[in-house]
């Protein structure tokens, strides 16, 4: 009894630490492999790391009318997605905190951090922080529902709304072909364009103001809170291509603990990571930034793929 | 089990008793605000309190009933408390606890209505909505149901000197009283054997389906328009900002509250029979309503207007739940009707809690500022820490954020609605997901609305120099908002303690209880179905984020440093920074307005470029007040003028009139 | 014999109400209603001879007292002082108002047939030309546009009650006759004041004045 | 039988002095302590019947069961309690100069009489005589409601007479047939109209005279009941006479002639054994309440507005007695109770209203509770009242009267609950626009009366929430007597 607890807690930990580590290298992989696609010999994986550092040397600077709850934002951030990560199996699927939230609740944990990260953004009372804010809430307050439905067509296959069982379920079943859930995976993808502020709703590396929606939100952090949200998010975005793994290809995702599993499994996860991260490069590398107004057209998209997603399920079974 | 050696109904008559009393003390000495604040409002919390112990209690014990020598000859007043009125009892008891508090220091002098009297319609108020829940025969149903209309019309009208103000209340009184006439209409379908009208008599009256149908759809409208049911709801944006916050908090948290009592009291207990069809009706004008509601706050630029609209989204939501209930009940899977139920009913607690909260909150902010425009706030988080800080959390919980209440309910529906595919109808099984689809759609622009709400008034800069001005709100505003504020927190930790009282509600109106499955995984987990199917921590939840959140801040301060410099706000650069510049409410709005201009009837004036000081303005109104309420009025008035010619002042036409009739009798007899 | 007489009364009492839907000029129709009335008593003597119910001697004394008497001077005086002697225009014209007129006879015969029946009284016949005298009474109130002519319409309509209880029951009892008499002469009183004070007002009787209050626009 | 005495006796004595004294300043005073008489007399005479039962005095001349004699109390209660406010209101009249001291006389005299003919309808036992003073009823208010001698006034009082006199021959042609008919059974002579001996025998009486008998009656005195589309005069005459005058003929006399056809509703029940007569009467009922409430939206003065409101009530009080059962009638009887408590405080607010702003256009009338707070919200919780506000007791009887009409005629009720919702929208949006709001108003020299107003407030209050046992026994053997 305690032992298992032991051992779910310390598999828990790892994957925790993992993703959390690990997370900018994803980012810099998909950077690096967009300079590739561009022939462009691109700043190294490694960038997004200095980049934290430097930021966390540096000193934050508040503007005068900050409240204590933009210093607090950036740290609610950080830890709702340390969390959200902690909750999807990536790794195993026995994990201590996996039942304090099913795939709803993690759709809260998102919505919890962005809701702060648009307060933060209104707390100085600048033109572009609120612009940020409300543009960024106005793409969510659209994925939100998309994601939902992307979620309920795996759950209404196996009838159950925590990860876990889903993720354990589709691992371990007979390879089957699911129409439903081809859907479901591309509605997905866009979803997670949309919400990690990628290209084509969002660019993250834009210098125009007029077209930003989460650089606006982040416009007055400095130091040490830049660094945390921008880790935050790079966790998010890692979190939502482990997210779209453990939904659409589980195969190798350990079922329970012990140890010599492990390996294979990271193995499989760095894998699909890079794969999935080559993927997203080219997507952008192709396709260009689209009107703010285009996006709920876009996200409308999605929710209607996922929704049919659902609908087929529901009408052939499969 | 059962502390008190009084039976739970003689105490909830004796609050009921206390707080007459107490409205009647406050014409004694009207005038004197001291009197009525600092004795009277304070003595009605205690009743609040009481009520509120008494009813988590009886939840528990047995239905008893109780047979008042009032009333009709052939009819006296029968009370009755089971599950269901103790659950609601319980709902109005806490809410009157908090908003008695946050009166007792509310009130100012010269404030519209003296504050004896609007003390007495406080209370009668109150009184009346318990008497609404206990009520157990028709007669005292409708007559506690009119007088609660009428107390609260008085008060909305406490400020009568403003135009917008009476036709509101007009409006208001107008809709309660056709509500309560197709209530009448119900009730009188559901007619027992031998005109009987006790509750009991209409549950044990046979229905043929279609009278049964009729009974229900006339109660749906009724209840409805009490609820702010689209497309009854035109009165309720109107009335509710009109009134003083306390006043607005009981309408939106309770008064509408008993409306869903109502509904679920006749639906499940009187009605013999649930048809499906009933459920689909509800589920989607629920729905209809919680969309509507929610994109009508997004682009309000009134705060307590917004916070109305709010209150229609909600009921929208907890509608939805009764239709699934209705629905899984009518197709007997009585697992998931007790789920939606309790997911109906759990809701209604929550948004009493942070809905009174809100408006209270506002309250505070219209005291210290006397502003209601939101275009005219903002930055109050500086000035008053305390209001805002406990808005915040209800904020955050009407949301429908974890780890707070307003989450809970939500998940709660959500799971509900998936398990819909279970249900032998086809058509149910592709719809009912879509609409939880629309459900998420709502609660993701509460999001959107609240962000709105809480950045506009408290955050960024001050638009207006008076607010400078502004004070924080007194001790007793606090102690109010600070129950509120706890009861969003603790409903939103410990869901697993209410839906064990919740299952006592549940087991005679569908006969299954959740306890089960909760009780099988502890009480850290929250699994109302079974462990592997759906689960929630509220605690882990909170633990994993505060637990990261510390060591980050540690480790972050640990390896590094905690340094902090302070300057103008960046902003890209720009050289200067007025507070104008900061989006507006009407800016905020925009893409809602821009994303579902269809639904909106907007007039926008956009000023001429070259004019000196440009003056812009819009407005979103109701489509429905066109389309429905209009065309009604003017049905009236043409019908009236016709008939208004048979009055023609000439006597010979009477003398005709009389002489016709008599003839016509008179063929008539032959 | 007496029912002939009876018939007779009946079939002139009909012929009067006729001639005063008939007439334009106000102060004939005075006069005829004063015959109507001496008609009235006539039946109500005969009737009272032949029954022997001696309490209609009384109500017979009492009608010529009162309408064949004071009622007629009583008016008369009034339009001397009222200077309104000169004709009537009607609403409707005459032809077109004897039609209705006898279209309601035969109303009121139909009407009368089967009470005539259950009556067992010598003069059932005619309680069809009662009913017939009281409609033609109103019609005649609808149909006048001057204030005095509609009161003689009343007036002739009490005339035909009078006479439908004479002729149906031999009367009604006594203290409801004298009571009905007394409401009469009050009624006379007060419409004379009231004929003064619409004078005063309107300068004028013509109830063309009296529109004003009304529910219909214009 | 003194108390039966009594009660007629002291307003025609009232009646005699106030006719010679009428005009000395202490009148209003005598016409206050003449109406205390009657309604102490009238209260004696009530308990007498709740003990002793019905009784018959003056060799059957006058009858008293339990039916009349509440309304007996009624007639007598709210005439004292307008005489209470007449005092007042028709001394501000004087003082803005609208009426002269022999008017004031013309008044008080004529005031008592009416109350006498009221009050001999109800007690006397010959329905001849019930026709007598029904007509004298009339007669004794035509010149109350040209009191003021202004063109609008006197063409009221004109219709006014007209109407109700031409109706009410047709009521007594109606009584004459139903003479005929009973004669036959107990002989000719002055017994043939006794109602107690007609009720003995109503099942003898020949039907087919006595639904024609019936027809006539119920034109006739539904003219004066106000019955559409017989009630052209009562708007006219409620908006123009004196206020006092409104109240009374509002709130009782519509309630005698009810009263009256009641009575024969009941000979003509036992005769036909079919609801012949219930059906006209709930035809009748229903067409008053529907024009009741259309013309309700159309008004712009005030009495006029709540004279519509009274056709309205009445209609459904007619309804209620038309379609019989014990529940039915019952609520019938409460309603009338209720109705002209209401009805006639309301008239007391809207005359002091109309006092002090000089008019009756409600247009000119805002604000009431800012100027004078009782008048504001008397009138306001008394038109909550008429309007069927729960607690109040008119929502009592009005939720008698419709769960029985979803029971027995469940066409009716949905038109009853429509009309019902006009009728609110039109007569609330009015009286709060009068209620709420600024205005510029003067105090007046005398001082309002509103005692009568809250005291009747207070027990239509009392009504809905609680009846008492005895009066609940009371209305219940008045409903098993109607049947």
């Amino acid at each position: 009894m305690t032992l298992d607890i032991f051992v779910s807690f310390l598999s828990q930990l790892t994957q925790t630490l993992l993703v959390v580590l690990i997370a900018p290298l994803m980012l810099g992989w998909v950077a690096q492999c967009r300079a590739w696609m561009q022939n462009r010999s691109g700043p190294g994986i490694l960038q997004p790391y200095r980049v934290l550092f430097k930021l966390l040397e540096k000193d934050a600077v508040l503007a005068h009318n900050a409240s204590p709850l933009f210093r607090s934002a950036p740290y609610i951030q950080f830890g709702c997605m340390v969390l959200a990560a902690s909750v999807v199996p990536i790794i195993e699927t026995n994990l201590l905190f996996a039942p304090a939230a099913d795939v709803i609740a993690l759709v809260g944990v998102f919505a919890l951090a962005r809701v702060f990260s648009a307060l933060a953004a209104m707390d100085v009372g600048t033109s572009f922080g609120t612009l940020g804010a409300r543009r960024e809430m106005l793409v969510a307050s659209l994925s939100e529902p998309a994601l939902l439905m992307v979620f309920f067509t795996p759950l209404l296959i196996v009838q159950s709304s925590s990860l876990n069982t889903i993720v354990d379920t589709l691992a371990h079943r007979e390879f089957a072909l699911y129409p439903s859930l081809a859907f479901a995976a591309v509605a997905f993808v866009m979803v997670l364009l949309a919400e990690n502020a990628r290209i084509p709703v969002d660019n993250p590396a834009t210098h125009l103001e007029l077209t930003m929606i989460h650089e606006a939100l982040i416009l007055e952090y400095s130091g040490r809170h830049l660094a945390l949200i921008e880790w935050a998010n790079a966790i998010k975005f890692t979190t939502y291509c482990a997210i779209g793994i453990a939904l659409f290809v589980p195969w190798g995702i350990a079922q329970a603990g012990g140890w010599q599993v492990l390996p294979g499994a990271i193995l499989a996860l760095f894998v699909k990571l890079g794969v999935a991260g080559a993927g997203l490069a080219l997507l952008e590398t192709i396709s260009a930034k689209m009107r703010i107004f285009r996006a709920p057209e876009f996200l409308s998209m999605a929710f209607m793929l996922a929704a049919l997603g659902m609908l087929t399920l529901l009408l052939l079974g499969a | 089990m059962y502390p008190f050696d009084t039976a739970p109904l003689d105490l909830i008559l004796g609050v009921v008793l206390l707080w007459l009393l107490i409205g009647l003390a406050g014409l004694a000495r009207p005038t004197s605000l001291r009197f009525v604040s600092r004795v009277l409002f304070p003595m009605g919390t205690v009743g609040g309190a009481m009520l509120l112990l008494v009813a988590v209690f009886a939840i528990r014990v047995e239905p008893v009933s109780l047979v008042l020598p009032l009333g009709l000859p052939d009819l006296p007043f029968h009370l009755r408390l089971d599950a269901l009125s103790a659950f609601f009892i319980a709902l109005v008891g806490a809410v009157a606890l908090g908003v008695s508090l946050f009166s007792a220091g509310y009130f100012r002098q010269g404030e519209g209505t003296v504050p004896g009297l609007l003390c007495l319609q406080y209370h009668v108020f109150l009184s009346s909505m318990v008497l609404v829940i206990v009520a157990d025969d028709a007669y005292l149903f409708m007559v506690a149901w009119e007088t609660m209309a009428l107390s609260s019309y008085f008060m909305v009208t406490t400020s009568h000197k403003i135009a917008e103000i009476r036709r509101a209340g007009f409006l208001y009184l107008l809709m309660a009283h056709i509500g309560a006439i197709a209530l009448l209409l119900c009730f009188g379908v559901m007619h027992g054997e031998a005109g009987q009208y006790t509750f009991d008599a209409l549950r044990s009256s046979a229905l043929s389906p279609f009278w049964a149908s009729a009974a229900f759809l006339l109660a749906l409208f009724g209840f409805g328009a009490k609820a702010g049911l689209l497309p009854l709801h035109v009165w309720l944006p109107e009335a509710h900002p009109a009134a003083p916050s306390p006043a607005s908090a009981l309408m939106s948290a309770v008064m509408l509250k008993t409306a869903i009592y109502g509904f679920l009291r006749v639906t499940f207990d009187l009605l013999p029979t649930q048809i499906w069809w009933w459920g689909v009706v509800t589920l989607v004008l629920g729905l209809l309503t919680a969309l509507f509601g929610v994109m009508f706050a997004a682009v309000q630029s009134d705060m307590k207007r917004l916070l109305a609209y709010s209150s229609i989204e909600n009921i929208g939501i907890i509608f939805a739940g009764a239709g699934l209930a209705i629905i899984f009940h009518a197709y007997s899977n009585p697992h998931m009707a007790a789920l939606a139920l309790v997911a109906t009913l759990y809701h209604c607690v929550n948004h009493a809690f942070f809905k009174s909260l809100l408006f209270l909150g506002t309250g505070s902010v219209l005291h210290a500022t006397h502003e209601r425009s939101l275009g005219k706030l903002g930055g109050l988080i500086r000035n008053m820490p305390w209001v805002a800080g406990l808005s915040l959390v209800g904020a955050l919980a009407i949301a429908g954020l974890p780890p707070l209440n307003g989450f809970v309910s939500e998940w709660l529906l959500l799971q509900a609605f998936l398990f819909s595919p279970g249900l032998p109808n086809p058509y149910l099984n592709m719809l009912v997901p879509l609409g939880s689809a629309a459900l998420v759609l709502a609660a993701a622009l509460s999001g959107y609305v609240m962000v709105k709400f809480y950045g506009v008034i408290f955050l960024g800069q001050q638009r207006e120099e008076k607010l400078r001005e502004a004070r924080d709100a007194g001790l007793w505003e606090r102690a109010g908002l600070a129950w509120f504020a706890m009861g969003c927190v603790a409903l939103g930790l410990f869901p697993m303690a209410v839906i064990l009282l919740l299952d006592h509600v549940t087991l005679p109106l569908v006969n299954f209880t959740l306890s089960a499955a909760i009780s099988g995984s502890g009480w850290l987990l929250f699994t109302p179905v079974a462990a592997e199917r759906a689960s929630y921590s509220p605690i882990f939840f909170l633990l994993g984020i505060a637990g990261t959140l510390l060591v980050t801040f540690l480790a972050v301060r640990g390896f590094y440093h905690g340094r902090v410099r302070r300057s103008a706000a960046w902003d890209c650069g720009f050289p200067e920074q007025t507070s104008r510049m900061q989006d507006s409410a009407e800016g905020f709005g925009q893409p809602i307005t821009q994303i579902f201009e269809p639904f909106f009837r907007v007039r926008r004036q956009m000023p001429d470029p070259f004019s000196r000081r440009p003056v812009y303005f819009k407005t979103n109104e109701d489509r429905l007040w066109y389309w429905l309420y209009l065309p009604i009025a003017r049905a009236n008035e043409r019908i009236a003028s016709w008939i208004g010619v048979l009055q023609h002042g000439r006597i010979h036409l009477y003398l005709l009139y009389s002489f016709i009739t008599l003839l016509a009798l008179l063929l008539f007899v032959r | 014999m007496s029912a002939q007489l009876i018939n007779l009364m009946a079939s002139l009492m009909l012929l009067i109400a006729f001639a005063m839907l008939a007439q334009r000029r106000i102060l004939s129709l005075v006069y005829l209603f004063a015959w109507q009335g001496a008609v009235l008593a006539v039946n109500s003597l005969i009737v009272g001879w032949y029954t022997g119910h001696h309490e209609l001697y009384l109500s017979a004394f009492f009608t010529v007292l009162l309408k064949v008497i004071a009622l007629p001077m009583v008016l008369h005086y009034l339009i001397r002082r009222l200077g309104i002697q000169w004709d009537v225009e009607t609403l409707i014209n005459i032809p077109a108002t004897m039609l209705a007129g006898i279209a309601l006879v035969v109303f009121a015969f139909n009407l009368a047939l089967p009470i005539s029946q259950l009556a067992e009284t010598i003069t059932r016949g005619t309680l069809g030309i009662a009913i017939a005298v009281v409609l033609l009474a109103f019609l005649m109130m609808i149909t006048r546009r001057k204030a005095v002519p509609q009161v003689i319409g009343f007036l002739a309509m009490e005339n035909g009650l009078f006479f439908a209880a004479t002729s149906a029951t031999y009367g009604m009892p006594m203290v409801v006759e004298l009571g009905i008499l007394l409401d009469v002469i009050v009624g006379v009183l007060i419409l004379g004041i009231f004929f003064f004070q619409v004078r005063e007002a309107f300068d004028s009787l013509d109830l063309k004045h009296m529109e004003k209050l009304k529910e219909s626009e214009s | 039988m003194n108390e039966v005495a009594i009660t007629l006796g002291s307003p025609a004595v009232g009646a005699i002095l106030l006719a010679i004294y009428g005009d000395r300043t202490q009148a209003s005073r005598l016409n206050v302590l003449v109406s205390l008489v009657t309604f102490a007399a009238s209260a004696l005479l009530a308990m007498r019947v709740i003990s002793e039962g019905a009784l018959l005095v003056y060799n059957d001349a006058f009858f008293v069961d339990s039916f009349n004699v509440f309304l007996v109390t009624l007639t007598a209660f709210v005439a004292f309690t307008t005489a209470l406010f007449s005092r007042p209101y028709m001394l501000n009249e004087q003082g803005r100069g609208r009426i002269t001291s022999r008017r004031l006389r013309l008044y008080h005299c004529m005031y008592h009489v009416f109350v006498l003919t009221m009050l001999l309808v109800l007690l006397t036992n010959n329905i001849g005589i019930m026709w007598v003073a029904l007509e004298a009823a009339t007669l004794a208010t035509v010149l109350l409601v040209s009191l003021y001698r202004t063109p609008a006034s006197i063409e009221a009082a004109w219709k006014y007479f007209i109407l109700c006199s031409v109706g009410i021959a047709q009521a007594l042609f109606g009584t004459i047939l139903i003479y005929l008919a009973a004669e036959k059974v107990l002989g000719g002579g002055g017994n043939a109209l006794l109602w107690t001996h007609l009720n003995q025998v109503k099942g003898d009486l020949e039907p087919t005279v006595m639904s024609l008998a019936f027809v006539f009656l119920i034109v006739g005195y539904g003219t004066k009941a106000g019955l559409a589309p017989l009630h052209n005069w009562l708007p006219d005459a409620h908006a123009e006479g004196p206020t006092p005058i409104s109240a009374v003929l509002s709130g009782l006399l519509l309630n005698i002639a009810l009263y009256a056809i009641v009575r024969c509703k009941v000979l003509v029940d036992g005769a036909l054994e079919t609801p012949f007569a219930g059906n006209l009467m709930m035809g009748f009922g229903i067409l008053s309440v529907v024009i009741g409430a259309f013309f309700l939206s159309r008004q712009k003065d005030v009495k006029r507005m709540f004279a519509y409101s009274s056709i309205e009530h009445m209609g459904l009080t007619t309804f209620a007695f038309g379609m019989g059962g014990p529940v039915a009638t019952f609520a019938a009887l409460l309603h009338m109770t209720v109705h002209s408590l209401t009805k006639s405080a309301i008239f007391f607010t809207v005359g002091h209203a109309a006092q002090k702003t000089g008019t009756q256009v409600m247009d000119d009338i805002r604000g009431l509770i800012v100027t004078n707070p009782t008048i504001g919200w008397g009138m306001m919780l008394g038109t909550l009242a008429i309007l069927g506000m729960p607690p109040f007791g008119v929502f009592a009887s009005e939720f008698l009267i419709l769960t029985t009409a979803m029971r027995q005629e469940p066409w009716a009720a949905p038109i009853l609950l429509v009309s019902l919702g006009v009728a609110f929208a039109a007569m609330f949006m009015r009286v709060q626009a009068m209620v709420f709001g600024e205005t510029t108003a003067k105090r007046l020299p005398h001082a309002p009366a509103l005692v009568p107003v809250f005291v009747h407030l207070g027990l239509v209050l009392m009504l809905g929430l609680w009846i008492p046992p005895y009066l609940a026994d009371w209305y219940r053997l008045a409903a098993k007597l109607i049947g």
